[in-house]
């Protein structure tokens, strides 16, 4: 056990894995020598080598089609986009290709591949550096979606990730890598070290891909996130003064259907809570399995609180992030409702 | 704004004035091992081993025993006797789609042949003959684009989009390019495990302007991965001619040159050719100097697939007058010119192929076809989306099957 | 006024308009001289020219580029991407560039193109011809979205299309093509000629984006549904014996938001209606907003009845269609609840 | 598997032992309207004027009076100025972002003097000096920047994307690569309007693997756009190096080659080369001779951006080492030898820009800085999404204004 934040988390489940099967491998920018513009992949190279560890040409779409190469050898690649803004190039071999291949082939290739992108706000990166595109990838069948919120949920989620036979898209919240996780930039920040689930053990361990967590129980709310959202759900809890049950989704292909069905069954209320844009985002997908379910069982609408169906924007960053002012707002008018 | 005039045109008649190909024997053939630059000059000639008469001329040769050369016409007119067939098939109303390779045989029997068998293939869905010379059942070849009960890929996949990891041959996307950068992914994973194997790559001139070609020079390039590219120009992508693509500009094999790749640029419909350069590129991946780019020069005499009708957008007699001949007749003529075959042995083996593709149809209605017949059940339906199927498809499975 | 099939009414749209404007034109592959495999273009190139209907090399995400860029010089490019299957190459400059200029130029520049992709079963396409993949693009802010259902909406919501000074995707389905609409392959299919929507004036009008149309007025049930799913949506209300009202949404986004909630409202009760993937498709949004609106006028669950969440398979096409029988199953258990 | 090893390393010394620079006045140049084959050879050459005494030689001496260089020296000089300046805002906490071009002024300076002044740029965040030398307002650079009041982009865009329609500067991209095949795009509109105003787009070595680079080739190819495409090789992309971008391979002008476009291969540390090649790229294009791809040969001389500490991944004395010098430096000592410059004068011009960008920064921080003062209002978040605002948004908007 030692206290980790997430990078360094993320960097221990790439670590465990590169030790442990010789089948990882991991590439793309800057990733090698310089060990990622985020250093989650800091001194990997220097341990385990260049052919394992390296560098890639700036062509996502490139990565992706060498990665679904590589997984038909029957190796299991982990590929860095450098930012989730800059996956859309290499949407159709992630799409038409890894999604599709065990389907097309009866069973025959497989790729089992892990692509990780650092998502969201966080960093004042504008547009092109602070989306958060799930939603685009949840719509696809044949990958798995994941997102966590903090370093133990990261390296067990990363491992379970690397070791799935099916092509998983990990993405790694940015403003989890720095703070404030809780959405108010005008109080300090508490840093991992502050915080339990920065607790790690240094080896190997999963925490297994399609399972929520309830991180806060309670019975006159239930609020659903995942990523930063979290803890910005927790904060808008207390703020609110609510008995709200947060739950962190973790995975969001496949949902833990079960455990959301369960809460919102006792609480009769839920709140969504994303960074993503509103409309299409995945947060509707959770409203209609929620109305779906539990439609006997509601006293007042979902409500869901998202970043607005506008681009990510520059000076007014924190303007447009969903902090726990706007999602405490969300759980009152379901509580009063 | 320059806009490529669309050319010939279907009233007219046939034009290949624009080609220049260079005489049988002519080109001079590199060591496996030379720097790539060496190599470029051969981006604008021809490598051709048989003249018009069938004699194999030059460096090119590969002075292949008739046995061998028998046995690769032999999967070139089984190719065609299976081609002929299933467009009729779809025609007749027995499946939904089909593409032939007629006039392209040789691009796919003799690179097969060349390479190992168990080198890896990421081929487009023009090159049937590859798993047809590994000797893959036609029965099964069948039984796919009848979409049957015996459908290896259980009838999820378009016709012709074949699939098999027993023969090496990596399942077909209908999506154009994507395969040939997985190609040298699977390239650079075998460089990386220190296996001997290397990996092929098709893709057609027309799809070489997708990004996808560009990544698979790219990281062929900068990884030194062992794979061979190929290009198939066969003149055509659908109703757009090879100008579209940028053929006019420069050729095919000459886009290796901006990434310090090697070139051959070779007369597709001689075997001998095509069979010769294929083994130089993959001597030369398989002996670690690197990758190849092999635009494959050859014509498309059928139409684009049984959804199209080339004369709205091609003369007529565009076939007939295509200066390079006809791979099967120009290996049969090469052969009977070295007394290791005759006019009789072809028209016999001709109708023998006949009746065995004719039976092996028997057989594969029989399991069913698109229309008719056996099928898959419902559960191959929600089957293989993932290693274990997640409760979304548990529960739609439920419902396709009218459970609660 | 003259019959139309879909293709007809769709050429005659792309017609009128060239000829109206010399700002417009329209490349892609194979709509030159052939006329595309659709046959959509279809003696264009020799009415109006090479110059302005035009093959290109098989790059759509070259297309898009090329198309963004003739947008920023003030012409209208009409872009037809062969396949909606194929538009993953160019998500990027869709998503990343033609959505955004606009917003990041602050209105200095815009992308005011077209892009045309038939979508949609009805050929025995397999996995890569049949998908409907309007969902990635109606969680982009930015774009505008749009199918049209028959052939007098498509003409004059292709016009609306090409006019409009944002990026439109258009998609066409393909089953409205051939046919059968309703979706029943045993039955004899109904030509366009005897549909009154194939009632298509020769020359200019438009049909507005962000407008529905209730094609079937009800009182007992709203059906949202779009493309071909309207016809199947018309079918399943007959045969479900149900005071059915059909809503076909034609625009996408931006949604027609106010039709709906009028008649969910008025009915109580809602089922949605697509050929899309279940996951996160259209229809999550539609239920999301639906549930938020109209949550006290409720009186059942709202239902989804859609696509599989597989790829979409070849042999077992109409397995996979969400055809009449479970589109009026939808209704009934709605009905029942 | 072959990895291009990372070299040269932080702890050791600066090697540019990979280089081969031609002398200056070597090349020959060929005329505007020579078949693009005849470039070809130019990809492995470096047309390079100045000679390391600052004399200019040789057939590309584009022969400009002595006003004409004062002027882009003074551009020069001014970006680099600008530039320390805003860095140091950034590490002063004024703004989140920032990226010089210090080292390659050259490239955008004298691109955009030999240019006209409507053609339509499509640049990377790299050439800021493309504004500068038009002219264009310093204060509302430093105003974007600082993503403020006065920010003609409304705080919307991160810092140095910058956008012009009145300076014929099309709005830059987050997304590598993206613009080259937009300008291509730009350019056949152009061409199909009939217009005789061209395109110029920008991309750095390292995005050159991006698909928008291939799709810049193959469509300025197939169309014969007027065009001119820039590949800014300055050695470094963030912390790998060129050869990680196919650099040790073959040149980025010989990408040219396979498309059968126009190539030029020119010192981007060389103020008179750049503008000699970049008119001659230019009046080819604007003659309807077709698109030229230039590699400007250049070093990135400072940190990749604000964000990272080049000391990490390369030696410390590698900007000082590179051998083909500073183009401030050079164009100066070119001036000074022909009578036009002195050493006095230029240390009063820098003194006199560096009191001009400190004084234009004090006007622009009264309209606040990313971190303090005045902003846009929040209705500027939700407009020109979409030309009309749609129904979700002004919903949004009464959200984030607090009202119900
Ligand atoms: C990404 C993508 N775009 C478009 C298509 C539609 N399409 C199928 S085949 C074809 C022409 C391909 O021509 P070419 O690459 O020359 O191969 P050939 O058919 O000649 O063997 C096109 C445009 C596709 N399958 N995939
Ligand atoms: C599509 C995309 N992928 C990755 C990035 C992240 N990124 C920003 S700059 C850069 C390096 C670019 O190097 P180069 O093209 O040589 O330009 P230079 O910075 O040297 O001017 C990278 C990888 C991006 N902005 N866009
Ligand atoms: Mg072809
Ligand atoms: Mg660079």
């Amino acid at each position: 056990m030692s206290t980790m934040s997430m990078v360094q988390a993320l960097n221990s489940a790439i670590d465990v894995m590169l030790a442990r099967d010789p089948k990882v491998l991991i590439f793309g920018e800057d990733v090698g020598f310089y060990g990622g513009v985020f250093r989650v992949t800091e001194g990997l190279q220097k341990k385990f080598g260049e052919r394992r560890v390296f560098d890639t040409p700036i062509a996502e779409g490139g990565m992706l089609a060498a990665a679904v190469g590589m997984g038909a050898y029957g190796l299991r690649p982990i590929v860095e986009i450098q930012f989730a803004d800059y996956i859309y190039p290499a949407t159709d071999q992630l799409i038409s290709e890894a999604a599709r291949i065990r389907y097309r082939s009866a069973g025959e290739f497989a790729a089992p591949i892990t692509v990780r992108a650092p998502c969201g706000g966080g960093i004042f990166g504008g547009q092109t550096h602070s989306q958060s595109v799930e939603a685009i990838f949840t719509h696809v069948c044949g990958l798995k979606t994941v997102m966590p919120s903090n370093p133990y949920d990261a390296k067990g989620l990363l491992i379970s990730a690397i070791e799935d036979d099916d092509p998983v898209v990990f993405f790694e919240p940015k403003r989890l890598y720095n703070g404030p996780f809780d959405g108010h930039p005008d109080r300090p920040a508490r840093p991992w070290s502050a915080h339990p689930q920065a607790e790690v053990p240094e080896d190997y361990y999963t925490v297994p891909l399609g399972r929520a967590a309830v991180v806060r129980p309670g019975s006159a709310v239930t609020v659903l996130a995942y990523g930063t959202m979290v803890h910005v759900a927790l904060a808008a809890a207390e703020e609110a003064g609510a008995d709200a049950e947060v739950i962190d989704l973790r995975t969001l292909l496949p949902l833990d259907l079960e455990t959301i069905v369960a809460s919102v069954k006792k609480t009769g209320r839920c709140v969504i809570a994303h960074e993503a844009t509103r409309t299409c985002g995945f947060g509707a997908e959770l409203s209609a399995l929620v109305q779906e379910e539990c439609f006997y069982h509601l006293e007042a609408p979902i409500e869901r609180v998202t970043g607005f169906d506008t681009p990510y924007p520059h000076a007014l960053e924190w303007a447009y992030f969903p902090g726990p002012q706007r999602v405490a707002a969300g759980i009152r008018r379901v509580l009063q409702a | 704004l320059h806009i490529p005039p669309h050319r010939p045109l279907p009233g007219g008649h046939a034009d290949f004035s624009y080609m220049h190909e260079s005489a049988a024997g002519k080109v001079k053939r590199p060591a496996i091992d030379v720097p790539s630059v060496k190599t470029h000059p051969l981006a604008t000639r021809l490598v051709r081993v048989l003249d018009d008469e069938g004699k194999a001329l030059g460096e090119w040769d590969p002075r292949l025993d008739p046995e061998t050369l028998r046995q690769g016409l032999r999967s070139m007119m089984l190719t065609r006797a299976y081609d002929s067939r299933m467009y009729r098939a779809q025609r007749t109303g027995k499946t939904s789609f089909y593409m032939t390779s007629t006039g392209e045989e040789a691009v796919s029997v003799a690179q097969a042949m060349a390479l190992k068998s168990d080198d890896m293939l990421f081929a487009t869905y023009r090159q049937q003959g590859l798993l047809i010379a590994r000797g893959y059942p036609i029965l099964d070849l069948m039984c796919q684009v009848y979409s049957n009960a015996h459908d290896p890929l259980k009838g999820r996949q378009l016709p012709v989009l074949y699939s098999s990891r027993e023969y090496s041959y990596y399942s077909l996307s209908g999506n154009l390019g994507t395969q040939l950068p997985q190609a040298v992914g699977w390239a650079m994973a075998s460089a990386y495990s220190g296996d001997t194997r290397i990996a092929a790559g098709w893709i057609g001139e027309g799809a070489t302007a997708e990004a996808d070609f560009h990544h698979a020079l790219t990281f062929a390039a900068v990884y030194r991965a062992p794979v061979v590219l190929n290009v198939v120009n066969n003149q055509w992508a659908i109703s757009s001619h090879q100008e579209v693509a940028g053929g006019d500009e420069a050729t095919f094999a000459a886009r290796a040159i901006g990434f310090g790749l090697a070139c051959l640029r070779v007369d597709g419909n001689d075997f001998l050719a095509v069979y010769a350069a294929t083994k130089w590129a993959a001597d030369r991946a398989r002996a670690n100097h690197g990758a190849t780019l092999v635009e494959l020069f050859t014509y498309r005499a059928g139409s684009h697939s049984t959804s199209d009708d080339p004369t709205r957008y091609r003369p007529k007699d565009d076939p007939q007058k295509w200066p390079l001949g006809d791979p099967v007749a120009r290996l049969a003529r090469h052969l009977i010119g070295r007394g290791e075959w005759s006019e009789d042995r072809h028209e016999a083996q001709e109708k023998e192929l006949t009746q065995l593709v004719r039976d092996t149809d028997r057989e594969a209605q029989k399991f069913g076809t698109l229309g008719e017949g056996q099928r898959f059940p419902i559960e191959t339906l929600f089957e293989d989306v993932y290693k274990e199927m997640p409760w979304n498809l548990r529960r739609q499975l439920r419902e396709a099957k009218g459970q609660p």
